[in-house]
């Protein structure tokens, strides 16, 4: 067993305190990596419960070996179940299955919104990204959405998004079509945690890492950033939680780097 | 550890697995329908011929429900039994015969006497209400429908102009339903895990859409099973366990149905009961004998008797495995 | 072996008459009975490639037994393929993979249409029928239909449904949809064949049954049944597509009676 | 009988069934190309991120298409290296990442210099496409792209009014998609018999889909069966042969994705991949010595030896059989 005499490093503290806003959910949509750490750990500690469900089609995995992606073998054998594209995307995920989906994104605006598509105009990107994926649908049919940000930069966390892949409930109201879910809820930084409520409400600041001033996170945000009354201050990872996750979620360290 | 003995003497075992969370859905089959069907509820009852969960409708008869509207592709037997023991005021389906063996007696008598309320749709009419209900959809396009006199008696079918051309160019115009959200489905299966992990075989009808589509749903099965059979095949889960409610263990719950690898169609039954169905006294008696007159459908299955069960008992035809593959 | 001294009986002549129809088709949709009959029989002799799908969800089944219906378990076991409705209905039948479906009515008009609802009013009707079924799909999807009656009397040969359940391509054009399939082609009878091309032809006399004449077709049939130029007569079953249909498709006689 | 050895020397066998009838419809690899896939074709190349086609998309830089439109969720790296081959106009995908480690090359270099039409979706964008192709729909809807800038480049993404209320009684309207319908749509799976009933497990994604949704279908397996080995589980036959014009065995056709209970994903190759497609000579010496340099994809996989393939090698995990049972 590790001794975690270590400082909890940076991945860490983004797992912890993402695992900590899963307490009590059911069903969450994650990716490999960090959002993946997040839900073994709620299932360990606050969410006993929790299913993760993959992109992939995978249900109920119980994987041998730490997966390397959302479709990696040792999910499939000894899943639970293992069920198509469009029962996946159509009647778990638009079926309304899922409490809390995580989405990652190069940018992000106040509202909840987000670009994965390109850096620059779409029709000439400086920088093509790999584009939607799922996240349209998680962003559209999840309960709440979840957000890691490993890097709080104005960039990141902008005033205007380059292109909106996908959009917030705001946005889809706008467009005239009924939202679903809350859109974006919660955004976890290396800075803090923001959040926001839901249609009609501004991500605000909730809680910084012990250290961090709320200069420096408005310093690192691309717009005006609000701060919620009562700011709190995130309590570190404890050493059962850090337990967990080093010694029983990714021993290899293999996303914990 | 529960241990289940059926009527040909068969024991089903059904373990919890040890160092998982997962909850345990399992209850009886009373508990099942007390908690979860309730007067004046939507109740789907799928199985498309194979897997038709008849015990819970006979547990339903028994618990006395009262304004149900029943949704079903092939209002079958069960239906029928609904009808006569009062449960039921409308009946959403596409096909009111008694399979191939004549006429559901007392379903002609409601409708063709006005007592009861009939929304018809055709099989894919049905299905697309299922699909739509399950991705929660408001509406569900098909090619059919165009001509016929059912848009006329059915209000629920509709146009939708397509936004695309046709391939001639002109605008495209096709029918299209709504979907169906069930307050609750039920469904019979061979195999489920204690959380609601359920294996199908054979014809899988529409079951994973009116699963999908209901706001609470019921798995009726066979056998309980541990975890690892499930998870041995997890291509097999027609149903994941995210989409049940409650599992409920009562094997030979589909006869007259049949399922697959289990016991065969009672297709004696089925002739037998466009005789008994045509007469209401007949039928008034059947009930009092067969499901009021029985306790659960424990006490169904033994009056029925082994002889019985003998002659629709199957010999065994196993699938040849496929490998998962383990990582080294 | 049988020795097929026997005349044939009604059935059998129904079943021989539509196993030639089938001459070169791929995918026929069929019933049990009279259909499946026809289809065993033309898998034997004029389309050997043939493959039937049953409303069940099975395709290239390989019964052990003769099935009593199309959800039998005979034809589940050892089949090619048990697929789910939404993907029989929607990929194989929606889709274009049949070339014939086979349909059955209490009622057809001279356009092809069905009745398999009400006799009577639909709101509250004399006789209550079990209704569509998949009909309505297997004719507005299907290459050609073919449908065996097997009473030709005016009242199921009629000039005005009491209600229409599957309609036609052309009642579908009238009604603002674009058709796809030609709709009925053939009507087999116990008097002879009636068949039409296609949309906008009304169904003709084509063929009688030996010993059948013209008068007695018109008398039975509800409308002013116009007969085709040529018109042929019915060649009787063979002595080898008797043999077959009695020693190998049905040796129990359980459809052939 | 035809018999092949694979790299690690496995033989598998592919017999026909005697007594019946169905047609043989197996052929090689390179003249299934030759035959289903021509020059400005729309050809679909599905697999999520298991059972790639990438022997498939190898074969068709072999005989140098040109022209293609590729549809495709997850361009990977098959869609890189067949852009990098000059075969590929117009891409329509979803995802056009390299996987989780990194970039596609040439993808991005083609789309950064405008030098390919991109017709951008999101997952269930594409999958509803395959659904409304399959279904021969005009269009299918789904609950989301409300809002998105998507519809602002891609005028494919339209809107319809349901012609029910909504919940609250106003109108309610959703986007919708219109369908595909490829030229050919190619899928690896791991068996299938001669007349191209194909057994799929593990992820299957949207291939059943994407085969019904064309007007030609190519099947490349693992390996090819006797028939009584699907027939043994016929719910396991995801693409029965109604739907199938060629069926190639081409064992370890899917690498570096993988073939559940086969082989292995090539994590590092996938790696590699980033360094291998950032450098546009680099790639092309790539094709050079492993596409062009093959003759076919039994050379590419003897060329990556025996040592290669046992690091990919996988334990076995059977699954527990299912009963079909079989009347007496």
């Amino acid at each position: 067993m590790t001794v975690p005499a270590l400082a909890p490093t940076s991945s860490e503290v983004l797992a912890v305190v993402a695992s900590r806003e899963l307490a009590g959910k059911r069903t969450v949509f994650a990716g490999i990596g960090l959002p993946t750490l997040a839900a073994s750990l709620a299932h360990l500690t606050v969410a006993p419960g929790l299913e993760v469900v993959y992109e992939s089609g995978v249900c109920g995995a119980h994987p041998s070996h730490l997966p390397e992606t959302i479709a990696d073998s040792v999910l499939i054998t000894d899943a639970e179940a293992v069920i198509s594209m469009p029962a996946l995307f159509g009647y778990v995920l638009q079926g309304g299955h899922i409490d809390v989906g995580f989405l990652g994104a190069a940018q992000i605006d106040r509202w909840g919104n987000l670009n994965s598509s390109v850096i620059g105009d779409w029709h000439r990107p400086d920088v093509r990204l790999p584009g939607s994926g799922g996240a349209i649908e998680v962003m559209a049919n999840s309960r709440e959405v979840f957000v890691v940000m490993r890097r709080h930069e104005p960039r990141s966390l902008t005033d205007a998004l380059d292109f909106c892949t996908s959009p917030g409930p705001d946005r889809a109201r706008a467009d005239g079509i009924r939202p679903r879910g809350a859109g974006v809820t919660r955004v976890i930084t290396e800075l803090g945690l923001l959040a926001r409520g839901g249609p009609g409400e501004e991500l605000r600041l909730t809680a910084v890492h012990p250290g961090v001033t709320v200069d420096q996170v408005r310093a690192a945000t691309g717009w005006e950033l609000d701060v919620a009354d009562g700011l709190a201050v995130i309590e570190p990872p404890t050493i059962a939680e850090l337990r967990l996750l080093r010694d029983t979620v990714d021993p290899d360290r293999i996303y914990l780097r | 550890m529960d241990t289940q003995t059926d009527a040909t003497g068969r024991t089903t075992r059904a373990r919890t697995t040890p160092g998982t969370t997962a909850p345990d859905k399992t209850m009886s089959l009373r508990d099942a329908i007390a908690r979860y069907v309730h007067d004046g509820d939507t109740v789907c009852v799928e199985g498309f011929t194979h897997l038709i969960p008849t015990a819970a409708g006979h547990e339903i008869i028994r618990q006395g429900r009262r304004g149900l509207t029943v949704v079903r592709m092939t209002a079958d037997i069960v239906v029928d039994q609904m009808l006569a023991a009062d449960c039921v005021t409308t009946l959403v389906s596409s096909f009111v015969g008694n399979s191939s063996a004549g006429s559901l007696g007392e379903l002609r008598r409601r409708v063709e006497d006005g007592r009861l309320t009939f929304e018809e749709y055709s099989h894919y009419g049905m299905v697309c209400r299922y699909l739509a209900g399950a991705q929660r959809l408001p509406f569900y396009p098909l090619r059919s429908y165009g001509g016929s006199d059912l848009p006329r008696v059915n209000g629920q079918l509709r146009k939708v102009t397509s936004p695309y051309p046709g391939p001639d160019g002109e605008p495209e115009h096709v029918y299209v339903v709504p979907p169906v959200n069930p307050d609750v489905t039920i469904v019979h299966a061979q195999r489920a895990d204690r959380s609601g992990n359920t294996h199908v075989w054979g014809l899988t009808g529409v079951q994973a859409e009116a699963v999908y589509a209901a706001r609470t749903a019921i798995v009726v099965v066979e056998e309980i099973v541990d975890a690892s059979v499930v998870r041995s095949d997890p291509n097999r889960t027609l149903i994941p366990a995210h989409a049940v409610d409650a599992v409920v263990v009562c094997p030979r719950g589909a006869h007259p149905s049949f399922a697959q690898g289990y016991y065969d169609r009672d297709g004696a039954f089925y002739r037998e009961w466009a005789h008994i169905s045509k007469d209401p006294r007949r039928l008034a008696a059947w009930l009092d004998e067969w499901v009021y007159g029985t306790e659960d459908h424990a006490a169904y299955v033994s009056k029925l008797g082994r002889d019985h069960w003998e002659r629709l008992a199957v010999d065994e035809a196993l699938s040849i495995p496929v490998d998962y593959g383990r990582r080294r």
